[in-house]
């Protein structure tokens, strides 16, 4: 037999077999899969499936960021963790999952969650970063060091039966987070799964999707949903796809003359300009026991 | 007066007494031609909603982390507050969630 | 304290405590799930989801249905088997992967797969049946026996880069799988993985919604997809749903008078009747090597 | 003349050159008032398919396996092969898929 005509070897080609003969994907679109990276950052219900599929796809180094530990209460959505790892860092749990799943594939587990002064450095780092947190200052965060880094965001969130998802500062005039919300809700307004409660299969869905885009950004195959929103309302079982604003020139970070840069952003206060500390709110015992009353 | 095909989502139907979806008729305010989407907003305040309405409106539009969509299409595409909203039009009010 | 006024201890309290804050679902949906059962057919790309999100969300009996086992090739989308299980049942394997999630659920691993003629007495043994099998032959002997048994069946399928989602035999007149396809596909009109290749998050996305209809269909909580189909289109991340026929009263599995009832399906011969025998299609290496050449 | 926006999923559009979408004018058959999907199925056969019609067409209808979807709905809720096809309507050709 003749030596094969592309960079993978049989071990590759064996277990990507299936997207080999794909005709829309194929050798290339997997070779550039297996050379490239993409940052996690959240290891809990979205960065769970995000993680496992990429992993399972080959990209060739995922990055998986979280600050916290498995708690019992995260076991219903968050798959890639287990019972047994229960007080287990989570980007350490999720390492090995991946790990066992892909073992050609690296897995950088980075442990201290992300911080104004670590974010660029750590976005820096890779090719492709996913948004799976859960609270609006990281979230702003994020989408601060991507757009200073350069780099596209596949951001989703779910709470309640609710998902949505989007692509941030992508190609041409792709807006940014802060684009779309250039003033930050209040903390009144900001649902989180630790107060509203999120039925597990939702950032399932949502973060399988957020795989997804990622495969479509590194591969350059299929359509990026860039100025697209998709909704998901699970309780309907209903998609929807609505058109976004392209990239606003007055945006702080994205626009014309940004006050977000490389210098100025490591001093920038998320706290305070959300509001709220980044965590996934108030510690769930409080009204637990309500809830599990009301029957 | 116009019909409109109202829908909230992502917990702002909670403000709304858990109403996903509606079809109102909106009166033209007055002195005007044709209804507006910042006038949407506030006879929606005064009309529909149920609680805590500084969690839906500040000043004339809506709180910061709320999107609208007219004809799913963000506001911003065609005038935010002083979108035109027709007969029939389908307008989503969606707060944006954060969790994961 | 007092002691609460619910069925669920403490600790599952804690476990679901997610889904217990939840308006739309609360502790009467999660005590429905915790005494629920789903049988799922087929550890593959659509099974690994769906039994590591129905683990997770506290579904209280689950049964895998597989014959086969592990192999490479299907670690880029069977997210819930590892390399290091190659070779391995694949319904144990699956066994093991949801019982570290959550140990407190009963997985019950049937490594026979399914026969015309252990069929009926697999899909009697639960509430809920998903069809996440990858060929003709088991997608029609799953929909009679659910018919004859009177058991909904969630049923899903992707192939390439497009996936497709239906509830059959659910509610007074929603169809079963027959009633849309009365006659079986030719072998050639059949897309499967094994042939066509498939995106490995195209099945996580599709497995994920099959998990949110069982849960739907043993909470009681949301709008089940009878009567209506959804499409995926993962390249351009489009979802569209659209509506189906009822049942039809000439159907032989369950229309007005069926042939095909619990004495007479142990002996129906759906290999005959689909032309193919019950798996993934030609081995893989006959196209591989060619398909890994096509840079 | 009637205007059909046409779509093919599921493998059908390996048949009909990798396409997924297209609008086509497709003429209603002599004789005839109106255009049946029935006859959209035998004109698309003979002026798009590019190979393998074996695979699309069965007699008068499509091959079992594949459903037929007028405006986002089974032809069966419509008529089937005798549904009218009107001016900007759209019709998909979809193969049911196995794999998982
Ligand atoms: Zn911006
Ligand atoms: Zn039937």
């Amino acid at each position: 037999r003749a030596p094969p005509r592309h960079g993978l070897s049989r071990a590759q080609a064996e277990r990507y077999s299936r997207h080999l003969l794909l005709p829309a994907f194929g050798v290339a679109a997997q070779e550039r899969l297996c050379r490239g990276s993409v940052l996690i950052v959240g290891c809990g219900g979205l960065g769970s499936p995000a993680a496992m599929y990429l992993a399972a796809a080959g990209v060739g180094r995922l990055g998986l960021v979280d600050h916290d530990s498995v708690d019992v209460s995260n076991l219903h959505r968050q798959v890639m963790h287990s019972t047994a790892r229960v007080g287990m860092h989570k980007a350490l749990s999720g390492r090995l999952t991946c790990a066992a799943i892909n073992p050609t594939v690296q897995v950088e587990a980075h442990v201290c969650g992300l911080s104004p002064a670590s974010a660029l450095a750590l976005v820096d780092g890779y090719d492709v970063v996913i948004d799976a947190s859960d609270n609006p200052a990281t979230r702003y965060l994020v989408s601060d060091a991507c757009v200073v880094a350069g780099k596209p965001l596949v951001s989703a969130a779910a709470v309640g039966t609710d998902g949505q998802l989007t692509v941030y500062n992508h190609g041409p005039d792709g807006p940014c987070y802060r684009c779309l919300f250039p003033e930050s809700p209040s903390p009144e307004n900001c649902s989180r799964c630790g107060e509203a409660g999120v039925l597990g299969v939702v950032p399932g869905v949502m973060g399988c999707l957020q795989a997804l885009e990622a495969i479509k950004l590194l591969s350059g195959v299929g359509e990026v949903a860039s100025k697209k929103l998709t909704l998901f309302d699970a309780l309907s079982g209903r998609f929807t796809t609505v058109r976004l604003r392209g990239r606003s020139p007055g945006c702080v970070a994205c626009g014309a003359s940004p006050a977000l840069t490389r210098a100025s952003l490591p001093d920038y206060d998320y706290v305070l300009f959300t509001g709220q500390p980044p965590d996934d709110g108030p510690p769930p015992d409080l009204q637990l026991l309500d809830a599990a009353a009301r029957l | 007066m116009v019909r409109v095909r109202l829908e909230f989502s992502g917990g702002l139907e909670l403000l709304f007494g858990n109403q996903k979806e509606c079809e109102v008729d909106v009166p033209v305010a007055s002195g005007q031609q044709e209804l507006t989407a910042g006038h949407l907003i506030l006879w929606a305040r005064d009309n529909m909603l149920q609680e805590r309405p500084e969690l839906f409106v500040k000043g004339n539009s809506v709180r910061p982390g709320i999107l609208v969509l007219i004809n799913e299409c963000d506001w911003e595409l065609c005038g935010a507050g002083e979108s035109t909203i027709s007969e029939g039009d389908h307008v989503v009010f969606i707060s944006t969630l954060h969790g994961g």
